[in-house]
């Protein structure tokens, strides 16, 4: 894997080699929850199980979040009805809690109103075509690759756990036994050999589906108006195009509510995008220090 | 690579195993089976490491009664205990006739019980084998 | 209903989902809101065990609105049959039909028969009592028919005790209001899932019935299945593409495993185990258990093919095909009672493969202790699972019940070879015969039952070698010459299925059922296996791409009997052989080439027989299956509404209550199935139901389940790391109603107790149960997945530690998706402190004096 | 309202009506341990004590130069020490120097730290042993200018992350660590250099000080609701220690000190002490602002509400296809 090693620009630093964009797309209004991708991706990539977590009552979701020995993770959200912008929401946990759901009757159950619902979402690396972790990693242990995707090499990765916080969704993570950090893949040792990512190819009811990413798109574009017709309102793409703060997503969703509600960020950004004031910041500063060391000695002889 | 079915629901969806060095190394679905069409569920996807669980038994235990402890036995040894178990079982507890003088030739005096993850062809040699012995105990995981 | 698919058969639910993306409705029908009720258009959620009522409301609903397939419903089924005067419904007798003695909890079922029959019924020749098994019980392949025509009918459906009549009398009380009040569904969910039903079925469209072990895990389950059978076939929904009942298996090879059982009471091919009454005559034993018509009228051949595949040269015309040699079945050996023999020491040796009953059987306590009263034990599994470490490590021994000291049992753990690592075939929920082959050689001890039961035969031979004992001929004359291979001698498994197969004298496979005789020309191990190795190939092991054939795949493994996908698809054109519409086409008739078509399946049906075809008089087998009816395998070749025979608790499925439940039956002063198996012994109390004293103590419905990241009793689940962290701990799910009332708190402990255990698990407070009301109370619930055992990566309480034995008497399946109990906070007590605790409970149910 | 302001409310009103999965960070806290800030300390005072080296030599002040050389020594050799044992992989620190790459703070600050660092130690050793004459001539100069950037560029590394309150900061988390720089090396220079030749010490301790306390109430004032994690439970302590012993300390360098050793030392030590407690209060709040979602996601909503942000979701009705959410 030592070739890739300086290589972040697609298609271009690949000339005649580079791939279509490859990438997801998780429709979200057919998952079962069933984590088949979770352990897909595990047994694929050989990815430990994660440390024991018990019994975390976050419905039936006790892998919690992304992270290093996770690489799909799913999230199951159950609600009383459509949480939207304006109306509260949160877990019906939270909800029972907060509006007293025991009433005098003693019942106040979906018999009489229905709206139950139980979203599940199988989140992933997106694989920004602006990456954050990949622009921050100053080993290049991050390089993007001839299919568009970000992929660590694990021989250079010195563990300096700089692209930890600089992802805007928190996917990536060091894995304690050896330091490095770790992340999806998007298979791309599979990619190589002209096989689908083994998430999606487990992924029993096609929620996962993988392919170009200019078709992907357009699926999904056909999927939305579909479920928007049938009165889905808070049916979204969430990172189908490109003009989000990360220029888009080589792993993008169709979710049923707002990102926030998934433990998504509802507007992610690059962070590199300003790097003109960041680095600008840092040189007044610098300019100020040696203004101050200055003056310090400008005061006259002690 | 060889071609091969789940081992958990009774879906039956295709699985393709790859072997290296004598050693399961990944197990996917079968992308031809007209059942799954390559998917799997968590469990199906599982199966490399149900194989190859460190948790799986690979040698003979044995515990002699009102023991407190595993012993070790040889495979052989143990076979040859069970069929000593079997025959002197059923040679205590057989029943030719019943009180009406018909037949029964039977044994009640030992039971055999599963099959539900075991293949046909196995079943088919547990019935026939012990049904030819007189034992009419013999249940499976499809009772309950 | 009766299933959770999404989870259970995530992959099979795809194709649910892709129907639904094409616009069909899914419509669930649940105690819980589950990952199925999730993707589901509609979700009803309904109190545990009255599923019955609900379906009756169905039929009900149907038959008041005219909404049946008429035609269908006349040719097809057994609508226009006369049944005898004298029969009673349960509408007549307040919960019971004609025939019932109360001392044996049991019916003499000679009223239930067709007119004009003499009473002559297979089953209905010995009173149905608890221990009735063998052909006995299981012989209702069907009643003699003369010319396989029900002597009385009538085509207008008018007559008062035709069967249409009967049915519609049974139901008519099943009205919306009344499933609401019984059930709990709300009247308006109910009449739209009805009306869903109807609109969805017809000529033009068909609907399909999902199923599994939530309809079976009932002391009224087999009633509950037939009740779904007569809506499809009231609907026109059987043989259909797109209709059925689809009973959806947890094991991969558990459909196997009745086809070639290992089950006391059948042999292969579902040819009953024999009885003593038959004596050591085998003609009496076709007599009493065949019919004399239908696909059961050969009986013979199937079962002398068989004795014949076992005994071969033993087995001659001569002496009745050896069948002497057969064990006799007189009474109720299933695995319940098995266990409560070793309880009494009466079975003293046992054989246990691939299933632990510590865990997955109803009543732990009660399984360890039938255990640890054995001689000797053998366990083979891949991981040592509870089953085999019941001596050292369970409840028992850590409340001090138990000592490992006293425990006499000795006990052989044999490791087993993994699914790829041995050759053989697994028969999926459709009937699929699909052959896994070997991947690698097992390591060290690990061996296949294949080699474990090969190997013990042949040392038994072995030892037995030089008997004269006639009671060892059956051992030493059975053919058992399997050729063996590799480094372990392990037994070639092809060789075994040839065997299951069947051959001609000659040596030349058998290739259809039809093929076999009763002369002893043929041998078959099964006979509806008959054809798996036709051609000499194994048809089980083909495997070509879904892509280059279609949706039927006929050339991907095979199904039995002759790779016939849907069953009595002769169904699926109308009664002079034309497709009921074009869109709905499956198999039909050709007049011009005067045989069956079909779009890819093998026709259900004799190939080249007429619509018209009229059987002539004196009519046998086949012959005596008009060209107008498809059902093959009964005797009159019609579906039944109505069960004549077959069944031990009546001919129509009525709603009774569970064993426990803390409501009265709202229909009939009879509040349970009368002929349930119960077990009346200190080991086994049943909590108190309502209109008892002390049924109180346990208020609550409880449930038991399974969830997508584990299987069964966890031996293959929670040993592994990748599902085990999937869920890593038992737990209930409440609803927050029930939670406030009993102060339960998400994410923490709470004790549930019945009067056979207690056990603790997680709370999951959560909407997604829901408290029911049922007349004028509510019902709460409180569900348990069962899956956790003291042993694996992850461990936990089993839920099996509170259920009761008590068992559906058709099939002795036990009642564990529904039973009563209480629930409160905090963790269970530990060591001696937690028996004191049950049987507290029990003094205050008054199931024990204080 | 100001931007911050309203973030704030956004941040209150999403604490109200919590709308997250199930209180889950949305993006990932930092994994580095103690040796970071620790670091963003030791690094500020090696890189402004060279240049208070630099400075004093070139004003001839020896003693206070020859201190202040082995301070920088002291700071840029602790530096590399305290990130490699950071590194999860040690033994691939050397991959840090694979490649320049701008967009990588810490790839830049990776050069900036090796051209200081050895800079530094030519100074210094000739600086105290008079060896290698014709090197320090170049390195001493390099060391004062390369300690510039080294003081301020770890604020511009934490500044491009994804953790709300650094990236909300950047403007000014660079002028709290410079600040913080000047305020260490002057008062480490200040505590170990006698009273009548620590003069520009003591100035430089003073105005870093005055600086760092002003900096960040700037970063503060700026951030609005978003500095709500620099006063909560287990960050306050540090946040109120900082500013405490960096003005207390800042007191007694620009009185006592003056004269009394005892206070130089008294005062040096408080000014350490505070900005030591400021790189932990950067460091903490920083991690705390990730592990909550609030801070995530509400100044997010609020940039859609306000079009700052274009959102990353679309919904598919006509009318609203193309408007971002």
């Amino acid at each position: 894997m030592s070739e890739p090693l300086e290589i972040n620009v697609w298609p271009g630093s690949y000339g005649a080699a580079a791939k279509p964009r490859m990438g997801f797309f998780t429709d979200t209004s057919i998952c079962i929850g069933c984590k088949a991708c979770e352990v897909a991706c595990k047994e694929w990539n050989q990815i430990p199980a994660s440390p024991q977590q018990g019994f975390t009552g976050h419905s039936y979701d006790n892998t919690v979040d992304l992270g290093a020995d996770t690489w799909r993770h799913v999230a199951f959200i159950e609600q009383r009805k459509p949480v939207g912008l304006d109306s509260a929401g949160g877990s019906l946990v939270d909800a029972a809690a907060l509006h007293q759901l025991i009433d005098e009757t003693g019942l106040g159950t979906y018999q009489e109103g229905d709206g139950l619902r139980w979203l599940m979402a199988s989140d992933v690396c997106k694989h920004c075509t602006n990456a954050a972790c990949l622009e921050v990693c100053p080993t290049g242990a991050l390089f993007r690759t001839e299919f568009d995707t970000v992929v660590v090499q694990e021989d250079v990765c010195n563990g300096c756990g700089y692209c930890v916080p600089a992802c805007p969704f928190g996917v990536l993570d060091q894995r304690e036994e050896d330091g490095r950090v770790w992340k999806c893949t998007l298979c791309y040792d599979r990619l190589k050999d002209d096989k689908e990512p083994a998430c999606a190819q487990a992924c029993p009811t096609n929620s996962i589906q993988f392919g170009e990413l200019t078709d992907l798109r357009e699926r999904a574009d056909r999927r939305l108006n579909k479920l928007t017709e049938a009165g889905a309102e808070h049916a979204q793409l969430y990172l189908a195009g490109d003009e989000d703060g990360i220029g888009g997503a080589g792993a993008f969703f169709l979710l049923l509510d707002e990102p926030e509600v998934y433990g998504l960020p509802p507007d992610p950004v690059d962070t590199t995008d300003d790097l003109g004031s960041i680095w600008g910041a840092a040189g007044i500063a610098a300019a100020a220090l040696a203004g101050g060391l200055l003056a310090a000695f400008a005061r006259g002889r002690p | 690579m060889v071609r091969s079915i789940c081992p958990y629901c009774a879906v039956g969806c295709g699985q393709k195993v790859f072997v290296k060095d004598e050693r399961v190394v990944q197990i996917e679905g079968d992308r031809d089976s007209p059942i799954s069409r390559g998917r799997l569920c968590p469990k199906g996807a599982a199966s490399a490491g149900y194989v190859n669980s460190p948790l799986r038994e690979q040698k003979v235990k044995y515990r002699p009664p009102h023991g407190t402890e595993w012993q070790e036995l040889e495979l052989e040894t143990a076979m040859d205990m069970i069929a000593e178990r079997v025959i002197g079982t059923r040679e205590e507890s057989w029943e030719d006739v019943n009180g009406d003088g018909q037949p029964l030739r039977r044994t009640l005096g030992f039971a055999v019980l599963g099959g539900a993850t075991l293949d046909s062809e196995e079943n088919y040699l547990i019935k026939k084998f012990f049904s030819a012995a007189g034992a009419v105990s013999i249940e499976n995981q499809a009772r309950i | 209903m009766g299933s959770n698919m999404a989870e259970q058969h995530p992959v099979g639910f795809q194709w649910v989902i892709e129907a639904k993306e094409r616009g069909a409705r899914v419509m669930h029908v649940d105690p819980r809101f589950t990952r199925t009720s999730a993707m589901a258009d509609l979700h009803a959620p309904i109190r545990p065990g009255t599923d019955i009522a609900f379906l009756g409301g169905v039929i009900n609903y149907i038959l008041q609105g005219q909404r049946e397939f008429g035609d269908y419903v006349r040719h097809y089924t057994n609508a226009r049959v006369i049944i005898k005067p004298e029969f009673r419904d349960t509408e007549d007798l307040d919960g019971i039909f004609s025939g019932f003695v109360p001392e044996d909890r049991a019916y003499m079922v000679s009223s239930w028969g067709y007119a004009g029959t003499d009473g002559e019924l297979t089953a209905g020749k010995k009173e149905q009592t608890g221990d009735v098994s063998g052909d006995a019980s299981h012989g209702a392949h069907g009643m003699k028919l003369e010319r396989g025509d029900p002597p009385e009918e009538d085509w207008t459906l008018q007559d008062p005790n035709c069967v249409f009549q009967i049915l519609k009398r049974h139901y008519a009380r099943y009205t919306p209001e009344l499933v609401e009040q019984i059930t709990g569904v709300k009247r308006e969910r109910f009449l739209e899932i009805a009306e869903t039903l109807c609109a969805n079925s017809g000529r033009e469209r068909t609907g399909a019935i999902c199923y599994a072990v939530g309809w079976t895990h009932h002391t009224t389950g087999v009633q509950i299945i037939r009740a779904a059978s007569i809506v499809q076939l009231l609907l026109g929904n059987i043989g259909r593409p797109g209709g059925g009942i689809l009973a959806l298996r947890g094991h991969a090879n558990i459909q196997g495993s009745t086809d070639i059982p290992t089950l006391y009471d059948i042999l292969p091919g579902y040819i009953p185990m024999p009885h003593p009454d038959s004596e050591d005559d085998f003609d009496r034993f076709v007599e009493l258990n065949g019919p004399d018509t239908g696909a059961w009228g050969d009986l013979k051949s199937y079962a002398a093919s068989m004795l014949k595949a076992w005994w071969g040269d033993a087995a001659t015309p001569a002496n009745g095909f050896a069948y002497h040699y057969l064990p006799r079945v007189d009474g109720d050996h299933s695995h319940y009672p098995m266990m409560l023999r070793m309880l009494d020491r009466k079975t003293t040796g046992f054989i246990v493969m691939g299933q632990n009953p510590v865990v997955g059987s109803a009543n732990s306590k009660l399984q360890r202790r039938a255990l640890a009263n054995l001689d000797w034990l053998v366990v083979r599994d891949t991981v040592e699972i509870e089953t085999a470490a019941f001596w050292y490590d369970s409840p028992d021994i850590e409340s001090g019940e138990m000592r490992t000291e006293e425990i006499g049992t000795e006990v052989f753990f044999l490791p087993a070879a993994a699914h790829t690592e041995k050759d053989g075939s697994f028969t999926n929920t459709q009937r699929l015969l699909q052959w896994h082959f070997k991947a690698v050689e097992p390591r060290e001890d690990c061996r296949s039952e294949l080699w474990f039961a090969y190997h013990l035969g042949r040392r038994i031979r072995a030892k037995l070698a030089s008997s004269i004992d006639p009671k060892d001929r059956p051992i030493l004359d059975l053919t058992w010459d399997y050729p063996t291979r590799g480094p372990h001698e392990e037994p070639d498994a092809e060789a075994v299925l040839q065997e299951i197969n069947g051959r001609h004298a000659d040596g030349s496979f058998v290739s259809r059922y039809q093929e076999l005789r009763d002369d002893g020309s043929t041998t078959c191990g099964s006979w509806i296996h008959a054809g798996v190795y036709a051609d000499g190939v194994n048809q089980a092991a083909r495997k070509k791409p879904h892509t280059e054939q279609n949706w039927i795949a006929p050339n991907w493994g095979w199904a039995w009997p002759g790779n016939r996908h849907i069953l009595y698809n002769r169904a699926s054109a109308d009664p002079d052989g034309r497709p009921w519409s074009q869109r709905k086409r499956y198999v039909w008739w050709s007049e011009e080439e005067g045989r069956w078509h079909s779009l890819g399946d093998a026709p259900d049906f004799e190939p080249d027989k007429a619509p018209g075809y009229q059987p002539p008089e004196g009519a046998k087998g086949m012959e005596a299956i008009k060209g107008s009816s498809p059902f093959i395998l009964h005797p009159d070749g019609l579906g039944w509404l109505y069960a004549a025979q077959g069944l031990v608790d009546g001919p129509l499925p009525t709603h009774y209550e569970p064993q426990e439940s803390p409501v009265r039956n709202r229909l009939y002063g009879q509040q349970a199935n009368p002929t349930r198996q119960e077990f009346h012994r200190p080991e086994n109390p049943y909590n108190p139901s309502a209109g008892q004293p002390g049924a109180e103590v346990f208020p609550f419905v409880l449930g038991t389940y399974r969830l997508t990241e584990h299987h069964t009793a966890g031996g293959m689940s929670r040993t592994v790391a990748h599902l085990a962290e999937l869920q890593p701990e038992l737990f209930c799910e409440v609803s927050p109603q029930l939670a406030a009332e009993r102060g339960l708190e998400h994410g923490g402990w709470a004790t549930i107790v019945s009067s056979r255990a207690a056990i603790e698990a997680r709370v999951m407070v959560t909407e997604r149960v829901v408290p029911l009301r049922v007349d004028d109370r509510i019902v709460h619930q409180v569900g348990l997945p069962y899956h956790w055992g003291r042993k694996g990566l992850v461990t936990g309480d089993s839920a099996n530690e509170l259920l009761p034995l008590v068992l559906d008497k058709n099939v002795h399946i036990s009642e564990y998706k529904v039973s009563t109990c209480d629930i409160r906070p905090g963790r269970r007590p530990r060591g001696p402190a937690l028996a004191r605790f049950v049987a507290d409970y029990r003094r205050r149910a008054g199931l024990e004096p204080s | 309202m100001s931007r911050s302001d309203s973030a704030a409310a956004q941040v209150r009103e999403y604490r109200e009506e919590p709308r997250s999965y199930y209180g889950q960070p949305v993006v990932k806290e930092p994994v580095w341990s103690w040796e970071i800030p620790w670091y963003f300390f030791t690094g500020g005072l090696g890189g402004a004590s060279a240049g208070l080296a630099y400075l004093a030599e070139r004003t001839g002040n020896e003693p206070l130069a020859r201190r202040a050389w082995l301070i920088a020594l002291a700071g840029v050799t602790v530096s590399p020490a305290l990130l490699i044992s950071d590194l999860g992989v040690p033994r691939r620190f050397s991959n840090m120097l694979r490649m320049v790459k701008i967009t990588s703070p810490m790839s830049i600050g990776s050069w900036i730290l090796v051209i200081s660092g050895t800079t530094t130690v030519i100074s210094a050793v000739h600086a105290t042993t008079g060896l290698l004459p014709r090197l320090a001539r170049l390195a001493k100069p390099a060391a004062a200018l390369a300690g510039l950037p080294l003081s301020t560029y770890t604020a511009a590394l934490i500044s491009q992350t994804a953790v709300p309150i650094w990236h909300e900061a950047r403007r000014e988390l660079p002028l709290v660590f410079a600040s913080g720089a000047a305020a260490s090396a002057g008062a480490a220079a200040t505590a170990l250099t006698p009273t009548r030749h620590a003069g520009p010490a003591r100035r430089l301790a003073v105005l870093g000080a005055l600086g760092e306390l002003a900096a960040v109430q700037l970063m503060e004032k700026r951030l609005g609701g978003l500095a709500d994690p620099y006063h909560r439970e287990g960050v306050e302590r540090y946040t109120r220690a900082a500013r405490v012993l960096t003005a207390l300390g800042a007191v007694a360098i620009a009185g006592p000190a003056r004269r009394d050793r005892r206070a130089a030392v008294a005062g040096g030590a408080l000014v350490l002490a505070g900005a030591v407690c400021e790189r932990w209060s950067v460091f903490k709040a920083g991690a705390l602002s990730a592990r909550d979602p609030a801070y995530t996601v509400g100044p997010q909503r609020e940039r859609i509400r306000t079009r700052r942000g274009r959102g990353a979701s679309r919904r598919g009705t006509p009318d609203a296809a193309s408007r971002p959410l």
